[in-house]
């Protein structure tokens, strides 16, 4: 069964449609699935869900999708890099639910776990725990949790072989591996695909069997927050 | 005379010990990292998913796969490790990481702790500050001890909305500094030159 | 004639797809992995952590630190992945493995399962069979029909305890093949020579 | 701060004491703490409970612990590859938990991740449900789990820098890492140290932090099932 597809929208094609929940990698704008992205904007699906730590800038990332109004609601921890974003919900056209980050990467990965609901003490006695069920374990409260299922999960790795075994790169890791987990379908999209068997079976980060669809592409990989220091004189 | 940004951070930069695993926040707490002590070994980690987070990178040696948690871009050590971040999040979740050292908004004299959100001004979400005030083994606040009106933001019950209830255990302030105690704060340390009746003026919460 | 154990294990070979990830028990199931039609690719789970579980090792390539979940030494393979066991399981409590193929002591008609203990004799326990039947995509049973007294192995309900509640989906014996459907089982094809009527005598469960 | 002791008498001076709750890593004699198990028989400490999918052979792994009656419960998927195991568990001095095995990895994951309680349809209906808490989400029945915090966890790597960073090999990874990090103190044994600076940083499997002590030595590594094929006739 071949994974690998020639382009993101050959990739998407059939598994998209309105109102769908997906699971995006990505932190800030480092180690995000650009090329789908951009083929989910131009496939024009719409009322889409979409959790991911952040919601990209307004001309890169999931701005894109947003700049489209193909977004109904984010699942996200920290946003407002982007303009348009904060209008579109300052004036109710988008919803957003607040996620507490490690929240957002635990029920990602309990989703793809199988793992419909978890106890944590993150957010009690925050509006983060409102609505929700608390449980005491051991004289402290605890709130639940629950597991993210997506439709769909669009992931950057940096390099992967032809049957989706997947390595990411330093901070690029990030929410890949847990939105990965996460979806009813996955599609990776990475810089390089090496041999089958090029790979250390012992350093794979996503082993293949989480993705089902796979293409290579060029990433344009943009710096949101470019700080460097000064070389001290010699 | 209070202390300045610095002398704050360098205050804070006391608190750590050899071998610590620790998170510093935006702002002042970043600031912590230039006065770790010659021969202290303090290995910080990045939330996003990354321990052994290393200076910033010389022009031109910027790399888009590695930044911190603020987005911001920066380098590796010899013992750095990374991970994805369901792992990152589940040491801090877990207790792992020591120390975590934030900035504030308030702070009430029970530990609670508000640094996300002003109703009625831009929400930009709370990011891992749930998380960390939540999972790791201590917190230490470091902030100004009144707003720009002049307004104790030490306070018998915080006004904003919280970011994790009792979870403070240190805050470091530009007049001193309190530990959270059961009945409320103890006066640690005052600042050179502040008196302790300045100190008090400043604060609304209760000290014992 | 009944089918023997390859003959067995040929015909759940036949509920393989290309691609398909999967996981084999211990016995006749492992006997599935000679069945695997040329030119198909299946990758087999080992659920101690592993994908891509390769043949038996030749004599004096051993590796102490590669073994099956039946601890037996194994190989890798091309496209194997190692993983810790938290994500092994992981992988199969999410769903992610289509297919389980397991021995059973007992199947009941709404896919009840018991494979792990027998009340007075000795328990080793459930090892990894739990998580297998309640996670997988797809349980296929494969065992005899009958035990060695005689007495059918497809019940209306089991008398032992239970490894999984309602979980098979396909049971192949040795005189043929049934589905669980609504209200009982359904009987989609007769070993070579097993007449239904023989099939039905050997069978106390419901079918429909 | 050193992490690297001398033996493992060393590294467990300190850590030990009766009744307390030790997970361990390895399946089978795969990847067992086989160093660190011998210094706590010597050590003598008693009235343990052990959380290990396996419980050793009469002469090898936690078998030893079980000889000197160190034991005073189990917390295992699989046993009984101990004649000794079995006539201490059947006469009723030793306590035996029952733990499916995916359980037992994630109730140790949850433990170090700082999840006190998680849901799974592993075991419901099944004796392994009895006493649980049942709670229906979309339609279905799962039980709760609870997390392990151990006092102690001993595991087995494969490599590791003097920071702890470590690396495992193949299978014997297994419960390796999930037992590290729900230890209160976690003592690991390995191969080999190498110099901090020469793994991988994307390769690493277990970051330092889980690991408080550190100790290198020899490993027997022994085979449980030996089995081979034949070579084809040329």
């Amino acid at each position: 069964m071949k994974k690998l597809y020639g382009s993101a929208a050959e990739a998407l094609d059939g598994v998209l449609f309105d109102g769908m929940l997906i699971a995006s990698g990505g932190f800030g704008l480092c180690g995000i699935p650009e090329l789908l992205i951009d083929g989910i904007v131009e496939a024009g699906v719409k009322d889409l869900t979409v959790a991911s730590n952040n919601a990209g800038v307004d001309d890169f990332g999931l701005g894109k999708l947003l700049a489209t109004r193909q977004v109904k609601k984010m699942m996200s921890s920290y946003v407002g890099e982007n303009a348009e974003f904060m209008r579109q919900y300052l004036s109710g056209e988008l919803e957003l639910e607040f996620i507490p980050q490690g929240t957002l990467a635990e029920r990602m990965r309990a989703g793809g776990a199988g793992i419909p609901g978890f106890y944590t003490k993150t957010g009690v006695g925050t509006v983060i725990a409102e609505g929700k069920e608390v449980k005491e374990f051991d004289g402290q409260e605890y709130i639940l949790e629950r597991g993210i299922f997506a439709d769909l999960s669009i992931v950057k790795a940096w390099k992967a072989d032809e049957t989706g075994n997947a390595i990411f790169r330093k901070t690029a890791r990030n929410f890949n591996p847990p939105a990965a987990m996460c979806g009813k379908v996955c599609i990776m999209e990475v810089e390089e695909i090496v041999p089958t068997g090029s790979l250390d079976p012992d350093a794979i980060h996503l082993p293949g069997i989480y993705v089902h669809r796979l293409i290579r592409g060029q990433h344009e990989k943009r710096i949101e927050q470019r700080t460097v220091r000064q070389k001290e004189a010699v | 005379m209070p202390w300045d940004r610095n002398q704050m951070a360098a205050r804070a930069a006391r608190e750590l010990q050899d071998g610590m695993y620790v998170n510093l926040g935006i702002g002042i707490p970043t600031l912590v990292s230039n006065h770790i002590p010659e021969g202290m070994t303090v290995t910080l980690q990045s939330e996003n998913g990354m321990l052994g987070m290393g200076p910033f990178p010389y022009e031109g040696e910027e790399d888009p796969d590695l930044i911190n948690a603020g987005k911001q871009t920066i380098t590796e050590l010899p013992h750095t490790a990374y991970f994805d971040s369901a792992q990152s999040f589940g040491m801090i979740r877990g207790g792992k990481i020591a120390m975590a050292i934030l900035g504030a908004m308030e702070v009430a004299e029970n530990g609670d702790l508000a640094n996300w959100m002003i109703p009625g001004k831009l929400v930009k979400g709370m990011g891992g500050a749930m998380d960390l005030v939540a999972g790791v083994g201590r917190v230490i606040v470091v902030m100004d001890h009144t707003n720009k009106h002049g307004e104790s933001k030490v306070l018998k019950e915080c006004t904003l909305p919280l970011t994790g209830k009792g979870v403070v255990d240190l805050i470091i302030t530009n007049l001193g500094v309190m530990e959270v105690v059961p009945g409320g704060l103890k006066l640690l340390e005052l600042a050179d030159g502040v008196t302790e009746e300045d100190f008090r003026a400043a604060t609304e919460a209760r000290l014992v």
